[in-house]
C-alpha cells in the first residue's frame, strides 16, 4: 500500500504541475486559458456525448489497424534484416533517409492516392511507427548471443529451429521495446494525420476543429483525452504485457535459495 | 579405440594462424585437460572438435570418423554457461530432449535424475537470473549431461566464478564423470584445476599454437593439490609456460 | 504581372505624394488570405493605394482566417480581412474585436464534372463532396444554406475537408463527385479541367462573406488609421469593380505563378485573363446593409444550430460601421 | 579507399531504391508521380531559385535557434534529475505525459499567444527535442559508474570537481546520443510546424504550398530536399562531432602493444 | 604504532547485519590480506577504512584518528579498477595529482616514474580500451600509487584477471611494495594469492562476518607456493573456509 502510494506520487505531482500550469495561465490570459474547474465541467459534459465517443472510436480504429501493421511489418524486415548483414546495412540507410522525412510530408501524396478517409491516415500511422520496429527488433537480433545459438546447435536444433526456439524468444524484449517506441510514433501520428488529413473525426479532427471555432477549453479537454489514452495504453496496457510477456527479466536476480 | 582425435590440424582466421599442426588423441572414458597461454587456440581447437568450426588443414575426427557439424553425442559446455534467461531451469534442461523428441514423461525423469546429480533438484522453475553463479554453471553442465553425451567438451567451465566457488565445483565434475566412461576434455588456464582433474594435461604454445607437452598424472582421486608429485607437475607446467617464480 | 508590380512603385510615390498633405503615416498590420476574397486589400497593397492614404502597412499572409483571427486576438495584427464567422466565434469567448466595414460577397460554386448527370445540389444525396475545413465559413453556408434549400441535411452527403486546390484535383481525378469551392480556384478549375458548376451560393442567397475585423485596441486608439485602411480599400474596390483588368495586372502573380495556364483541351490561356474572369465573377462591396445585417445574423443562428457556438451571437455589438456611416 | 565504397554501397542501395520507387510510381500513373528526370531537371531550377534558398534559410534559422536551447535546457534538467532522485521521478512522469501530446496539438496555443511568424515553430522545435534530450542526459546522469564516482573521491574530488571531472565527461555520450535523437525530433517538428503553423515562408511551408497547388513534383522536390539536407546533418555533421568529442570511443580495443 | 584499526567495528544495511564486532589492527609497513565466503563483508570492512562507508558500531581509525571521509593518504584500488575510459593513460594517472594542483612538470616526472614502475613507460598516450586487462590493472595501480599514499587497499584487485596473468600480477605487486615502508591490505578470494602476498592473512566467517582466524606467515619472498610450510597454511586455511578436500 505505502509502496503504491510512493509509486504514485511523481504522477500525482507531474498532474498537478500541469493544472497548476493551466490555471496560472487562466489567470493572467483568461480567454486563451480556460480555468482547471472549467476544464473538468467541459470534460465532465464531453464523455457524455455520444460526439466524443465517436471521435475516440474512429482515432482507436485507425490506431488499431495501422499500428498492428507496422509492427508486424517492422519485426517481419527487422528479424531478416537482423540475420543477413548486408540487407542490415541496406536497411538501416533506407531507414536513415526516410525517417527524417516527417511522416506527415507524405500527406499529399497519400490523400491523391487513397483517396479520403481512413487510409491515408493509417498509411501515416504505418510509416512512422514501422521504422523503430525495424530498428529495434534488428538491433534485437543482431544482438543474440552467439553461444545461445552454438548451444542450440550442439543440442541439435536445425535452422528452422534456432530460429523459433532462440531468436524469436531472444529478441522479444527487442520487439517489445521497439512496440512501445512505434506506439508513441503511431500516436503522435495519428493524431497529426487527423489534424490534417482530411479525416472528419477523430481526436485530431476534433482538437483541431475546436482551434478552427476558438473553442480554446475544447482544445485543451482533447490534449488532455490525447495524453490520457496515450498514457493509459502505453503506460498501463503495454507495460502490462511486457511484464506477462517478459516474466523473466522482471524476477529479482535473488540466490533463489 | 580413440573418440576424439586431431590429426595434423592447422588453422587460420584470414592470415592469423592460430593452430599449427596440432596432434591430439583422446581415448574413451579419459579425462584430458589443454592449459595454455590466452589466445594460443585452445577454444579453436575445441570448437572444431564440437563441430563449430572447420580446419583450414588436418582432420578433425570423432570415433575414427571425420566431424562435419554439431552433434548432441559430443556436448560442449561454455565458459559463458550459455543458459536461455527466458527458460526455467528445467525448461533449460528440456532443451535438447524437447529438439529431439524424446517423449515427454521420459523426459522429465531424465531431467529430474540430472538435477539431482548436479545438486539442483528443486530448482525446477527457477530462472536462470534466480540463481547464483555456481549454480547456473552446474545448469549448464545438467543441460549437457541429460543428453547422456559419450563427450563432455568444456571451456573454461569455471573462468567466471570466484576461486572458493570453483574449488567446490571441480570436486562435483568429479563426482559427475567418475564410472560412467564419459570422456572429457577441459580447457583452463588453472593449472592447478588440470592437475586436480585430468589423467593427462596438453601444454601448449602460444600462437600459432602447438602441443609442446603432455602431462601424464594417474593420482587417484581426490587429489591432494599438497601431495608432492601434484606440486612437481605443476612447478613444471609452470616453467613450460614461463611463469618461472 | 511582375512587371507591373515592378514599375509600380513610381506610381505610387506620385500618390503619396499627394497624400502627404494628409500628414503622417500610420503604421498599421494586416492579415490576408491568398483568395480572391481578399483581392481588395491585396490590391489595395500591391497598386501602392495603402501608401498613398498615408499607411504604412505589414502584410501578413495566412493559410486560413483561424490563424489570421488568433493573431488580431493575441495583438500581432490590428486588422484583416476575412470571414465574420471567425470573428463570431471570438467575440462569444470575449475578444475584443471590432467589423468595420465589408469587402467581399459570398461567391462559392459547386463543381462536377463535365459528364457527370448530376445538375442539381439535390441529386448530390449520398455523393461525396469536397469542400473546406469544418468549422470554415464555407462550411456553415454548405449545411446552413445549401444543403438547407435542397431538402437535405449533414450526413446526406459524405464530406471531404480539404484545400480548393486539392478538391479540384479530386474532382478531376474523379474521387468525389463535387466540390465546393471558391475564387479563383473556381475560374481556375473551370478552365483547366473538364467541370462545370452547377451552383453559386451569392446567387442564391448573398451575403456578405468577408469583412474588414479590425482589434478592439486599434479602434479605439487609431481610428485615424482604420479610416485611411477603409478608405484605401474602398478604392480598391472600385478598381476592381470598373477595371478587373487593370485590377488583375496587379494581383495575378500573387495567385498564378506561370504566365499562362493549361486548359483541359491542351491550348493555353494568359494568366491574367483568368483572374481578370475570377474578378469579375465577385461581388466586391466595402458596405455592409442592413440586409447583410440580417443575413449575418442568420449565419449566426447557423453556427448555433451546427454547435459550433453556444448562445446566438449580438451581431450588433460586434459592428463598428462609423467609417461607414461617414461616406 | 575500398573500404569507403564498402561504406558507401547501402547508402547507394538505399537512394537508387527509393528513385526506382518513383520512377515506377510514374509509369503507373504519371499525374501523381513525376518522373525522376524531370525531378532532377526541377531540382536544378529549384536551387537556382532565390525562393528556394528562402525557404532554406528560413527552415536553418528556426532550427539553429531551437534545437540549441531544446539541447541546453534538456542537458541541465537531465543533469539535475540524474544528480536527485525525487526529481528524476517527477521528470520522467512529466515528459511521459508530455510526450503523449504530439508538439503539433500546442500549436493552436502557441499560435494565439506568439502569433505568427518564427516564434510558435521553433517554440515547437523546443518542446519536440526537449524530450528525449532530457531523458538521454537523465539516464547518462543515472548511469555513471558508481567506482568512477568512489575513485574521484578518494583521489581527493571535491563535490562540483565530481560534476566537472567526472558526471560531465562520462554523460557526454549520453549528451549525444541525446542530440542525436532530439535531432531528429526537432527536424520532423518543424517541418510540421512549418507546414501547418502560419509560417509563410521555410521548407514545411514550401511542401505544403506544393501540396495545396497540386504541384506532385514540387512535393517530391521538397520531400527530397528535407531528407537530404536533414541526412547531411544527422549523419555527416552529428556524426563527425561525436567522434570528435568521443574519440576515445571509436579507438578499437586491441592489445596496444 | 597502527596506521590503520577496526576497533569492535558493526555494519548493518538496514537490517542486514555485514560485520560482526570486528578488530583488526595493520602496523605500518605491514602487507595484510582478508580472505573469506563471498558476502561475508570484505569489501565493506576495507571502504570502511577507504572512507567510502561508515560503521554503524565502533571505530574506524587510521594513526589513531576517526575516518570521516575518504583521503589522498588511503588509496583503494577497485577490482573493476574504475579507470575512466575517456582519459588516456597518463590522464587517468595525472588524475589526482591535478586535484590536488600538483605544478606540471612536477607531476610529469612523478607520472613516468610511476609508469616505468608498473612497466607501461610509452603507453602514456593510450586510452583504456586500448590497453589489455593486466595493463589496465596496472594503470589504477599507478593511479594510486603516484599519489604516494602511505596505505593501499586492494579490493580483489586481481579478480578479473585469468589465472595465468594473475601470477606474474601478484610478483609485480610485490616487487612495487618491497621497500617503500607502505601498507597493504589486499582483499582476494584465492587463498594461494593471500599466502603468497601477505604477511599477515585474516580469515573471516560467512555473513555477519567476523574475523575467525588470523595467520601470521612471514617467509621471505619470491615465496614458493610448493614449500611445506606454504602448503600446511593453505590446508589450514581452506579447512576453516569449509573446504575440505
Ligand atoms: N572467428 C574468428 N575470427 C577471427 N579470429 C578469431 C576467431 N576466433 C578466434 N580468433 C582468434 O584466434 C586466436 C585464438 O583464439 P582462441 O579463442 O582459440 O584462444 P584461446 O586459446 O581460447 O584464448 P583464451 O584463453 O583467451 O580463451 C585469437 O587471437 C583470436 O583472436
Ligand atoms: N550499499 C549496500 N546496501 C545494502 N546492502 C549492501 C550494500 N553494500 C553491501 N551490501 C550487502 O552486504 C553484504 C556484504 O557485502 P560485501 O560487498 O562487503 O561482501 P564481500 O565480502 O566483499 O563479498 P564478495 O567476496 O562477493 O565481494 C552483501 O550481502 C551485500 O549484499
Ligand atoms: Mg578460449
Ligand atoms: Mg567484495
Amino acid at each position: 500500500m505505502i509502496r503504491k502510494i510512493q509509486k504514485l506520487w511523481p504522477f500525482a505531482a507531474a498532474v498537478a504541475t500541469l493544472l497548476l500550469l493551466l490555471q496560472v495561465g487562466n489567470w493572467v490570459n483568461p480567454l486563451i486559458f480556460p480555468s482547471v474547474p472549467s476544464v473538468f465541467v467541459r470534460l465532465y459534459e464531453g464523455v457524455a456525448e455520444p460526439k466524443f465517443w465517436k471521435a475516440v472510436g474512429a482515432s482507436m480504429y485507425r490506431l488499431l489497424i495501422g499500428y498492428p501493421i507496422a509492427c508486424f511489418l517492422g519485426g517481419v524486415f527487422g528479424l531478416l534484416a537482423g540475420l543477413y548483414r548486408g540487407f542490415a546495412s541496406y536497411l538501416r540507410r533506407l531507414i536513415a533517409i526516410l525517417q527524417s522525412i516527417p511522416p506527415i510530408t507524405w500527406l499529399p501524396f497519400l490523400m491523391i492516392i487513397y483517396g479520403f478517409g481512413d487510409v491515408p491516415i493509417i498509411a501515416i500511422v504505418i510509416i512512422a511507427s514501422f521504422f523503430p520496429m525495424a530498428i529495434a527488433v534488428m538491433d534485437g537480433t543482431e544482438g543474440v548471443v552467439r553461444t545461445h545459438l552454438e548451444v542450440a546447435r550442439v543440442l541439435g536444433a536445425k535452422k528452422s529451429q534456432i530460429v523459433r526456439r532462440v531468436y524469436l524468444p531472444e529478441t522479444l524484449p527487442a520487439f517489445m521495446t521497439g512496440g512501445q517506441l512505434a506506439f508513441g510514433n503511431a500516436w503522435r501520428s495519428l493524431i497529426a494525420g487527423e489534424m490534417f488529413g482530411s479525416a472528419m473525426v477523430g481526436l485530431g479532427f476534433s482538437i483541431r476543429f475546436a482551434g478552427e471555432i476558438a473553442d480554446m477549453s475544447g482544445v485543451i479537454l482533447y490534449i488532455i483525452v490525447i495524453g490520457v489514452i496515450a498514457t493509459l495504453l502505453d503506460q498501463i496496457l503495454m507495460e502490462q504485457v511486457k511484464r506477462r510477456l517478459l516474466r523473466w527479466r522482471y524476477i529479482a536476480g535473488g540466490e533463489g535459495k | 579405440m580413440h573418440t576424439l582425435e586431431l590429426r595434423n590440424v592447422s588453422k587460420r582466421f584470414d592470415s592469423l594462424q592460430v593452430l599449427d599442426r596440432i596432434d591430439l588423441k583422446i581415448p574413451q572414458g579419459e579425462f584430458a585437460a589443454i592449459v595454455g597461454p590466452s589466445g594460443c587456440g585452445k577454444s579453436t581447437a575445441l570448437r572444431m572438435l564440437a563441430g563449430l568450426e572447420t580446419a583450414t588443414e588436418g582432420d578433425v575426427l570423432a570415433n575414427g570418423a571425420k566431424i562435419t557439424g554439431p552433434s548432441p553425442e559430443r556436448m560442449m559446455i561454455f565458459q559463458e554457461h550459455g543458459l536461455y534467461p527466458w527458460l526455467t531451469v528445467e525448461k533449460n534442461v528440456a532443451f535438447g530432449l524437447e529438439l529431439a523428441k524424446v517423449p515427454k514423461p521420459e523426459a522429465m525423469e531424465r531431467i529430474n535424475a540430472v538435477l539431482e546429480k548436479v545438486n539442483l533438484k528443486g530448482f525446477n522453475h527457477y530462472f536462470p537470473s534466480q540463481l547464483s553463479g555456481g549454480m547456473r554453471q552446474r545448469v549448464a553442465i545438467a543441460r549437457a549431461l541429460v543428453m547422456d553425451p559419450d563427450i563432455l567438451l568444456l571451456d573454461e567451465p569455471y573462468g567466471a566464478l570466484d576461486a572458493m566457488t570453483r574449488l567446490t565445483m571441480q570436486n562435483e565434475l568429479i563426482r559427475i564423470w567418475q564410472g560412467t566412461g564419459k570422456t572429457m576434455l577441459l580447457i583452463t588456464h588453472d593449472i592447478d584445476e588440470a592437475l586436480y582433474l585430468a589423467d593427462k594435461v596438453y601444454v601448449m604454445s602460444p600462437r600459432p599454437g602447438q602441443i609442446i607437452h603432455t602431462t601424464h598424472y594417474e593420482a587417484p582421486r581426490p587429489r591432494d593439490r599438497s601431495s608432492e608429485e601434484f606440486v612437481a607437475y605443476r612447478r613444471e607446467i609452470m616453467k613450460l609456460l614461463g611463469l618461472d617464480e | 504581372g511582375q512587371n507591373d508590380k515592378t514599375s509600380e512603385p513610381a506610381a505610387s510615390s506620385s500618390a503619396s505624394a499627394g497624400g502627404a498633405s494628409e500628414q503622417v503615416t500610420h503604421k498599421l498590420r494586416l492579415g490576408y488570405l491568398n483568395v480572391m476574397d481578399d483581392a481588395q486589400t491585396i490590391l489595395a497593397d500591391r497598386a501602392g493605394i495603402y501608401k498613398s492614404h498615408g499607411l504604412d502597412v505589414e502584410m501578413h499572409m495566412f493559410s486560413s482566417g483561424t490563424d489570421l483571427i488568433k493573431a488580431i486576438v493575441g495583438g500581432q495584427l490590428d486588422a484583416g480581412v476575412l470571414g465574420f464567422t471567425n470573428a463570431l466565434s471570438w467575440l462569444d469567448k470575449g475578444a475584443d474585436l471590432k467589423i468595420v466595414g465589408g469587402a467581399q460577397m459570398g461567391y462559392h460554386s459547386m463543381l462536377v464534372g463535365e459528364n457527370s448527370d448530376v445538375t442539381a445540389i439535390e441529386q448530390l444525396k449520398g455523393k461525396s463532396v469536397a469542400s473546406q475545413q469544418q468549422g470554415s465559413t464555407a462550411d456553415i453556408v454548405l449545411n446552413g444554406v445549401v444543403w438547407k434549400q435542397a431538402g437535405m441535411e449533414r450526413g446526406d452527403v459524405v464530406m471531404q475537408h480539404v484545400s480548393p486546390a486539392v478538391a479540384i484535383q479530386s474532382l478531376a481525378a474523379g474521387k468525389v463527385d463535387g466540390a465546393f469551392v471558391f475564387e479563383p480556384y473556381a475560374s481556375i478549375a473551370k478552365q483547366s479541367y473538364p467541370v462545370k458548376e452547377i451552383y453559386e451560393v451569392g446567387q442564391s442567397w448573398p451575403f456578405p462573406c468577408m469583412v474588414v475585423i479590425a482589434s478592439g485596441d486599434i479602434v479605439k486608439n487609431n481610428k485615424e488609421a482604420v479610416n485611411r485602411m477603409l478608405d484605401a480599400q474602398k478604392e480598391a474596390i472600385d478598381m476592381l469593380s470598373n477595371d478587373a483588368a487593370k485590377a488583375a495586372s496587379f494581383i495575378t502573380s500573387d495567385f498564378i505563378t506561370e504566365d499562362t495556364l493549361k486548359k483541359a483541351d491542351g491550348t493555353t490561356v494568359p494568366a491574367e485573363s483568368v483572374i481578370q474572369a475570377s474578378i469579375e465573377s465577385q461581388v466586391f462591396n466595402w458596405k455592409i446593409t442592413d440586409e447583410d445585417i440580417a443575413r449575418m445574423d442568420e449565419v449566426g443562428q447557423m453556427m448555433v444550430d451546427q454547435e459550433i457556438l453556444k448562445a446566438k451571437p449580438d451581431v450588433k455589438t460586434a459592428l463598428d460601421l462609423s467609417w461607414q456611416e461617414q461616406q
